[in-house]
């Protein structure tokens, strides 16, 4: 390195402090993150200085303020036209405000707080010495089966840390979809998982296995995060800049006022493929796809079940969103490179999805791999790269995300001595003991399997149409074939449920609080709705099809 | 803004079957009349529809068009044809047989808790295929329809695996797996072909830019809309093979014999005499004017596969022991028929098929409602179980003798006339073809003859010989068929005066005539 | 000495932190292993940020240790609890769940 | 006066419904109900028949149209009846000798509870024997062809409690659908060709189709023809057809329905005059069966059996006469009308003899019956002349009329055709003495044996008379029996000459059917001379073997034509091996390849599915690091892929 160089890195380094001039933040427009953020920190707060008995209700209340107070200010900025003519990207270029970006963090917003109420439920395990407790460890920090849980147990200690920790997913989430340079994408995938690591680990039963989730989410995510900060750099090695709107100039060859060293690294088309694949390839472990999914089996069945209703369903909306603002806004000039490689994953995930779940024996995992096989369906949108796809899946994550809710839901009520009863044996004849919730669970069964007149249909026709009409008619062949197979074991299930006759000691269905039968008929109504009259919200999804950049 | 009665037609039943759900558990009675009563007032709305339909008028009458999803181009509309009106009819008339007939079918056993309600559930699931059904007669949007048709296969597959024979020869845990199997074999049959044909309905949608049966055949008529011809013959393929489960045309017909097998003899008849014509009906309407071309080039394939159906489910139907698999297997060759009629391009052909379809209907309906009832008295489902009943039950015997006679197709009863349009539509232009179906006629009058002769005649077998006879419930489901089968046998007419026009135009659309007589002059 | 060597130097520590992840079993090896590769990315970052002469990979690189560290904190207390369960830490014994 | 016509049919229908709705009852006055029907349309039909006396011979066909039936587009079939001389002839044999047969079955049924049933299934049978000879169009025919197919079904199986009925009426029923396929084939082709299958333009046109298409119309007629006509190769149903009440018998099984097929082609002359390889092919057949039947009533020891094959081989000269064309169809129906008479005559008899017998149908086991019913061997005697074809009798007439013209086909045909007639008449004789013998003279068989129990205990109503076992006691039959007899004697004895004396039949039947007279090589008293001569060695060989010698009570094994006359020539048990054995084996093989192959493919790639699942998920092995390889590979490949579409 020759000297003047070595000389002047220093003095661009040194240059310029004088000319820091304070960035310009629209808080208004960032408000539906700033609000949720704030109330995490004053969840923290709460746990701090709330006396134990009353921190639940405190945490409770505060989080569904501010979780309504977001949506609310969502709702206030889509009215205000940030989503269509006034979309613009807001702090200094690291956030973008626009329809896609709204429409997931409402979708999000109130995916949270459905999940909300599930986390809040306390009817459904047997109070422990006259406490009412949650499906969440006494002390997570306690040995399973010590006498320190034991104590924690007999103090009627819960662990109240999971609304803060809820809402930082949350937050995170929120700028996931909407971050507009690199730089924001990684920390917010941060921010949203390293919450969810911990949740994983906070099952009050089965520790065991929730803490074996807990870490193999952990050394798995940790590891897919790797790949994708160095995806990163690569793309910053390859364009010199982090944001998007630079990167996609870079790519498109449209840059203006290119120095030497961005022509060099320009010309290294090896430095952009590969950070693209390997950005890619971090967003496709969030959602789930083949075969970056094998964490998602396991993780799903490991952690609360509340928890995994709420991941399974906010994660692949944040992550999906991300993926489209990636594909659509800074890569489209590469588009004839990532589409065969998605085509590839798409396809892998639909079929792998379907068949694996085929011989489940876990209703978690049966449903971990269902999710999985959507996660196909939703790439096939994703691959259109038309106006349409996009608003086919956002509309179809709405759908996804609140049938997803509703189903882990139900499973917590099916319950008997040893805590949930997941094993698909033990759902025998459920439809007789109570036909009300086995009803209730084939809607949402018939849902995942696109039954017409559920929502689940009019996601998938919405996909399948838009990817038909980007020219992949293949995809929709397979993707139709993969639901056959998929419909196969949605229907063991409800065989089980109507026609097996239920086992002597199985399970019973405990009655829930409100908050779970709000989740629940929240999950209903929103399949009912969207599948049978769906416009109001195409249309949404369809104002909110354009990104900005 | 007239009256919506299609959709009146279809809602009616629909209501009642929330109503007839949402009946209390100890009122197991009311809600069995309540189902019925729903059922007599859909055949009375279906009546108005048949009198307010001129069948000299326009191809589409008693329309209805309202917006539905914009983004899909999806509207809601209604529309009758005098094929549509025919079936229609046929569905409304059934219906409070089945009812009848299926009236303590489902009187629940002691297991289940308090909440259960297997009476209520049954007769709400049956009403709800009916509205199902008549709505995928009436709808005139492709997207419509295809919802309906799919959404069918629910009720449907917990009718068959939630209820079946309640004495079985092997015991209940026998009986419940193999009901359960049927069903989802029922389900997975429909719902791959269901779902190939999504396929192509979105591809159509691709195609067209639009769902709406009208617009598309009119862009197609006036050449402002053209599909290539691989194109057209894929999305024809899609089209025809989701029917073709339906319909069912072999070798894609193994599921019906399970289903009717498993499930209750009113729900054998409501898969085999109404479910079922949808796909038939679907062939007429979606397959022939969306896509003539294909359909034509697809003809030679489909009337061998035809053919095969008839002289394969008639061999068969001889060679089972157990009575409802023999006419579901003759309800294979039926749809054989039925298939050939279609595809066979002469008026006389597709007329043949539609009234076939509907006395299709009412004389399966006759023979396996009386099967039924003969089984419920025995409790086995096996023809070697029987022999001289009609020394015990003469009344039983004779309507199970007409029942069969119908379905052997005699002339004087509807069915002849029927098949031999249909025969004779076929011949027309492919004589060979027509002259092997002929076999499907002798074998007809050897199934059902063997059967009648193994179950009814011979030395009473001890343990038919308590066997009482026909009560008068179950005369009053019986009768009324038999009286329709001998009229429309004997006068057809008001049929053929309703389904002729519409047959024309569809003929004209798939731009075929009638082959012309050697002799002109005889005409 | 040209920088790009710096980036080769980055990915063979990307490449050893990958391969550490995959072969051992110790889950606190295997964190520092993703460590490993975070830092190797940091090396990258900084590396591009000379070639191009702007400070956004310098940035990111504070940025990166930032997480890191937050992702101690959280990995660490979930592989400790681990371990207090079941007094060992290998990844491999954490297999109840699996098909 | 048209409009009289749709009575005929209505009558008979009528009865039939009011007899099997109507329920217990009517089992008192049911079987009045029924004959008085009967009678009612045969009167009407005299009405008719004298209106048609009365207005010249070309305006004697009246048509009535009753409603339009299948009206879908070019194909256009009515209800309407033709009622011309043809159908005449056939309503007066239908209705006369049904009313008569109806009488009869009143004593012979008397102590059958389902006695209301039998009266509703005779008159159904009557209703579509009639419609399918009043028809207007061959559509409507088919009807009424498939009616009396049905009715001889529910008559044959009428003791369905008798295995061998049941199967009897099942047999019958499905041979005659094979039959029945050729006439609905007739009838396509007659669409396609004419456009209709109206009589009137079908038969006005004929002559315009290509003879191709007419032979082929014809073959087809003539197989349906051979399945109702019982002709061979489709004759094997009506031996077993007896199993039927005798009254059945004789009314379907010898007097009407088994002529239909005569009917049909007369009917269908036009089309047959153009296509003489049809025709050839129609006597062919003809002369095949004449022989063929005369040949197993030679064998038969069951009486009614051995009167079957009679009416088989009688109804072969029929066909034989219609396929000679305009020479022959005059006297193939004039021979159906005499048939008509006295085979009834003979089955009624035959009846009345198993009813003094307790049921007895062997001939070995009769014997001398003569001094005990002298009513019954007088009327059986004079059907027995009139049908072997004795001077003066009508048998006489219209058989020699028939030989006749098989010679004047001319060429070698005729002499073949000719030839055969001659020794049909010579068997005929042979057999009908055989009979005749073994019934009524000879010493009594049945003296001091018990007689098997009948299979039918509430059958045959001699039963009563006798406790079924223990030695029968021959009687006269009552009289509701002896009077159809006795008419059905007159008829046979007088007909022959009636119809002849001046060819009244000749005249009356010609302008339907057409007549030309052929020009035979030999005279007419040659011929006649020569079936004189058949007919003396017929009697005198039955004599030699039956008259002089006594009669086994047990049939001796007998020659090998004999063993095989006796098993029909052993068509059944071709038919039993390849038709049965085989479709049954058939049928077995495509239930195990509807299991196996149909559906084993969709329940074989679902278990493939489970097998692919089962396999995949072991992937998922529950160790972290396995999992990270699987992403660390993923990585590499999208890497890989990605930079392949750049290297592409």
């Amino acid at each position: 390195m020759s000297a003047a160089a070595v000389h002047s890195l220093w003095t661009t380094a040194a240059d310029p402090i004088s000319k820091i001039d304070a960035p310009k933040i629209e808080y208004g427009q960032l408000s539906p993150t700033l609000i949720v953020i704030g109330a995490a920190l004053i969840g923290v707060l709460i746990e701090a200085f709330v006396p134990r008995r009353s921190r639940y209700y405190a945490q409770v209340f505060v989080s569904a303020v501010a979780l309504c107070a977001a949506f609310a200010a969502v709702v206030a900025l889509a009215a205000g036209g940030y989503g269509t003519t006034k979309a613009h990207i807001a702090a200094m270029g690291a956030v973008a405000v626009d329809g896609p970006a709204l429409f997931l963090e409402g979708t999000i917003l109130l995916a949270a707080l459905v999940g909300l109420f599930t986390f809040a439920e306390r009817r459904l395990d047997p109070a422990a010495h006259g406490n009412r407790v949650d499906s969440f460890a006494a002390q997570a920090a306690s040995v399973p089966g010590g006498e320190g849980e034991q104590a924690a147990v007999k103090a009627g200690f819960t662990t109240t840390e999971v609304f803060p920790l809820l809402l930082f997913a949350v937050a995170g989430m929120l700028v996931f979809p909407a971050a507009n340079d690199l730089l924001t994408l990684f920390v917010a995938l941060e921010v949203l998982s390293l919450p969810l690591y911990l949740l994983c680990a906070l099952a009050r039963r089965k520790r065991l296995m929730s803490q074996e989730a807990a870490v193999k989410y952990f050394l798995l995510g940790a590891f897919a995060s790797a790949f994708t900060l160095f995806g990163i750099a690569l793309l910053y090695g390859y364009a010199g800049s982090v944001s998007y709107a630079r990167i996609a100039q870079v790519v498109d060859g449209t840059v203006s006022g290119v120095d030497p060293a961005l022509a060099n690294t320009m010309g290294n088309d090896a430095l952009l493929l590969i950070g693209m694949a390997l950005l890619v390839m971090g967003l496709l472990f969030k959602v789930g796809a083949v075969p970056f999914h094998m964490w998602t089996p396991d993780v799903y069945q490991g952690a609360p079940t509340p928890v995994t209703g709420f991941m399974a369903a906010a994660t692949k909306v944040a992550a999906f969103g991300a993926l489209l603002r990636l594909l659509y806004v800074v890569l489209p000039g590469l588009r004839w490179d990532w589409r065969p490689v998605m085509w590839g994953v798409a396809i892998v995930t639909m079929l792998a999805g379907a068949i694996v779940a085929i011989t489940q024996t876990d209703i978690k995992r049966l449903l971990a791999y269902s999710s999985i096989a959507h996660a196909g369906f939703i790439l096939a949108g994703v691959i259109a790269t038309t106006e349409d796809g996009v608003s086919a899946v956002l509309f179809y994550l709405a759908g996804y995300s609140f049938v997803t809710i509703g189903a882990f839901a139900v499973v917590t009520l099916v319950r008997d001595a040893g805590g949930e009863a997941t094993h698909l044996s033990q759902w025998a004849g459920l439809g007789r003991r109570s036909p009300l919730v086995a009803a209730v669970f084939a809607v949402f069964l018939l849902a995942f399997a696109g039954i017409p007149l559920t929502s689940g249909f009019a996601g998938k026709f919405a996909v399948f149409r838009a990817a038909a009409e980007g020219g992949a008619a293949p995809l929709v062949v397979v993707g139709v074939i993969s639901s056959a197979i998929a419909a196969f074991f949605y229907i063991r299930v409800i065989v089980l449920m109507f026609f097996s006759d239920p086992q002597p000691n199985g399970p019973t269905v405990a009655v829930p609080s409100p908050l779970t039968m709000t989740a629940i008929a929240v999950g209903v109504a929103v399949t009912v709705v969207l599948g049978v009259a769906p416009q109001y919200f195409l249309d949404l999804a369809g104002q909110a099809g354009v990104f900005v950049r | 803004m007239s009256f919506p009665l299609l959709t009146a037609t279809a809602a009616l039943p629909a209501l009642g079957a929330v109503a007839t759900a949402a009946v209390p558990a100890r009122q197991r009675t009311a809600a069995k009349w309540l189902a019925l009563l729903v059922s007599l007032a859909t055949l009375a709305l279906a009546i108005v529809v048949l009198v307010r339909f001129d069948p000299d008028g326009a191809r589409y009458q008693l329309t209805e068009s309202h917006s539905w999803i914009r983004d899909f181009g999806v509207r809601y509309e209604l529309g009758v044809d005098g094929i549509a009106v025919a079936l229609i009819g046929l569905t409304a008339v059934l219906m409070p047989f089945i009812v009848l007939a299926g009236w303590h079918d489902a009187d629940p056993l002691e297991t289940g808790s308090r909440r259960w309600r297997p009476t209520q559930g049954f007769f709400a699931l049956i009403l709800a295929v009916e509205a199902m059904v008549i709505i995928s007669f009436e709808a005139t949007d492709v997207f419509v329809f295809y919802i309906f048709f799919e959404a069918m296969l629910i009720p449907m597959y917990f009718l068959i695996g939630g209820f079946g024979d309640r004495a079985h020869s092997q015991g209940e845990e026998a009986a419940s797996t193999q009901r359960s199997y049927a069903a989802v074999k029922f389900l997975l049959y429909n719902l791959a072909g269901g779902l190939i044909m999504l396929a192509a309905v979105i591809g159509l949608y691709v195609v067209a830019g639009s769902f709406s049966l009208q617009e598309i055949v009119q862009a197609r008529a006036d050449g402002s809309l053209t599909m290539a011809t691989s194109t057209e013959r894929w999305l024809f393929l899609g089209f025809f093979f989701a029917f073709a489960v339906k319909a069912p045309l072999w070798p894609l017909h193994t599921w019906l014999p399970n289903a009717m097998q498993e499930s209750t003899a009113p729900v054998a008849v409501l898969i085999t005499a109404v479910v079922d014509k949808v796909g038939t009906f679907a062939m007429l309407r979606f397959c022939l004017q969306l896509f003539p071309e294909a359909s034509k080039w697809a003809t030679p394939v489909i009337l061998v596969l035809a053919l095969i159906s008839i002289v394969y489910g008639a061999l068969l139907a001889v060679g089972q022991r157990d009575i409802k698999r023999l006419v579901a297997y003759a309800s294979i060759s039926h749809f054989g028929f039925i298939v050939m009629g279609i595809f066979a391009m002469t008026t006389q052909g597709q007329s043949g098929a539609t009234l076939y379809m509907v006395n299709h209907g009412i004389s399966t309906a006759a023979l396996m409602l009386v099967a039924g009832f003969l089984i419920s008295r025995r409790g086995s489902r096996l023809i070697a179980d029987y022999g001289g009943v009609q020394k015990v039950a003469p009344v039983l015997a004779g309507t199970f003798l007409i029942g069969g006679l119908a379905t052997l197709s005699l002339p004087g009863l509807a069915p002849f006339v029927s098949e031999f349009l249909v025969l004779v539509g076929t011949f027309s232009r492919y004589p060979v073809i027509g002259i092997i179906a002929t076999v499907g006629i002798v074998l007809a009058a050897l199934y059902t003859l063997v059967l009648y002769q193994r179950t009814m005649t011979g030395p009473v077998k001890p343990e038919v010989s308590a066997m009482p006879d026909l009560r008068v419930r179950e005369v009053l489901v019986v009768a009324p068929l038999i009286v329709l089968l001998v009229f429309l046998g004997v006068y057809p007419k008001p049929l053929t005066s309703i389904v002729d026009p519409a047959v024309k135009q569809t003929m004209s659309d798939v731009q075929q005539k009638d082959p012309k007589p050697a002799v002109e002059a005889a005409k | 000495m040209n920088p790009v060597n710096y980036l080769y130097l980055a990915a063979l520590l990307f490449t050893i932190g990958a391969t550490g992840v995959l072969i051992r079993r110790n889950a606190i090896v295997v964190f520092m292993c993703v460590e490993l590769m975070l830092n190797a990315c940091n090396l990258a970052f900084v590396t591009f940020s000379r070639m191009h002469g702007n400070l956004d990979g310098q940035i990111i690189a504070f940025f990166t240790m930032v997480v890191a560290a937050a992702e101690v904190v959280v990995g660490l207390a979930i592989i400790v609890s681990l371990f207090r369960t079941r007094h060992s830490a290998s990844v491999d014994d954490a297999s109840l769940m699996k098909l | 006066m048209e409009n009289l016509i749709a009575l005929l049919i209505a009558a008979p229908l009528l009865g039939a419904v009011v007899l099997l709705l109507g329920g217990r009852r009517l089992d008192a006055v049911g079987h009045w109900v029924g004959t008085l029907l009967s009678t009612a349309s045969f009167v009407v039909g005299l009405v008719l028949f004298a209106g048609l006396l009365g207005k010249d011979a070309e305006h004697r066909t009246w048509t009535q149209h009753l409603w339009s039936w299948i009206p879908v587009g070019d194909f256009q079939a009515d209800v309407t009846l033709r009622l011309d001389q043809l159908s005449m002839t056939f309503v007066l044999l239908i209705t006369g000798v049904g009313s008569l047969i109806h009488l009869y079955s009143i004593g012979y049924m008397e102590h059958d509870e389902r006695r209301r049933r039998f009266f509703g299934y005779l008159n159904l049978f009557l209703a579509a024997m009639l419609l399918l000879v009043l028809a207007d169009n061959y559509l409507l025919l088919y009807v009424g062809w498939e009616g009396v197919g049905l009715a001889s079904y529910l008559l044959i199986g009428f003791w369905q409690h008798k295995p061998s009925a049941a199967t009897a009426a099942k047999k019958a029923f499905l041979v005659n659908r094979v039959g029945d396929v050729g006439l609905s084939i007739a009838i396509m082709l007659m669409f396609t060709t004419f456009g209709t299958f109206a009589f009137g333009p079908v038969l006005e046109h004929a002559g315009d189709a290509s003879e191709g298409r007419l032979t082929a119309i014809g073959l087809m007629l003539l197989l349906a023809a051979c399945g109702k006509s019982a002709q061979v190769p489709l004759q094997s149903w009506l031996g077993d057809a007896m199993e039927g009440p005798t009254p059945v018998s004789a009314l379907i099984h010898a007097a009407t329905m088994v002529t239909a097929g005569v009917y049909l082609i007369v009917r269908s002359a036009a089309i047959f005059n153009g296509a003489p390889d049809a025709q050839l092919v129609v006597t062919v057949v003809g002369g095949v069966t004449l022989l063929f039947g005369a040949i197993v009533g030679c064998a038969k020891d069951d009486i009614k059996k051995a009167l079957a094959g009679s009416t088989m081989s009688q109804i072969g000269y029929m066909v034989l006469a219609a396929g000679l064309g305009p020479i022959g169809y005059v006297f193939a129906i004039m021979h159906l009308v005499t048939h008509g008479f006295f085979k009834a005559g003979l089955f009624l008899g035959a009846g009345s003899v198993m009813h003094g017998m307790n049921d007895e149908v062997d001939m070995r086991k009769y014997g001398g019956l003569r001094k005990y019913m002298p009513i019954t061997f007088v009327t059986f005697g004079l059907g027995y002349l009139a049908i072997i074809g004795f001077p003066g009798l009508s048998g006489f007439f219209s058989k020699d009329k028939i030989i006749e013209a098989a010679f004047a086909k001319g060429g070698a045909e005729g002499w073949i055709l000719g030839g055969v007639a001659l020794l049909g008449a010579a068997i005929t004789a042979f057999y009908m003495t055989r009979v005749m013998l073994m019934t009524f003279f000879g010493e009594p068989r049945w003296k001091n044996q018990p007689t098997k129990s009948p299979e039918a205990p509430s059958a045959e109503p001699a039963a009563e008379h006798q406790g079924a076992h223990g030695e029968p006691h021959p009687h006269e039959s009552p009289r509701t029996m002896t009077i159809p007899m006795i008419v059905l004697a007159v008829g046979s004895v007088a007909g022959g000459a009636f119809f002849d004396v001046g060819d009244r039949f000749l005249h009356w039947l010609e302008p339907v059917t057409g007549h030309s007279e052929g020009h035979s090589p030999l005279s007419a008293l040659t011929v006649t001379g020569a079936t004189m001569v058949c007919l003396v060695l017929g009697v005198g060989l039955a004599w030699a073997q039956y008259g002089r010698k006594p009669v086994p009570a047990h049939a001796p094994r007998g020659s090998v034509l004999t063993r095989a006359a006796r098993r029909d020539l052993y068509q059944d048990d071709f038919n039993h091996v390849v038709l049965v054995r085989g479709g049954e084996h058939l049928t077995r093989s495509l239930v195990y390849v509807d299991h196996t192959l149909v559906d084993g493919v969709v329940n074989g790639s679902a278990a493939g599915f489970g097998g692919l699942s089962g396999r995949l998920r072991r992937v998922q092995n529950g160790f972290a690091r396995s999992y990270a390889v699987s992403m660390f590979g993923g990585a590499a490949l999208l890497v890989a892929a990605t930079l392949l579409m750049r290297a592409v």
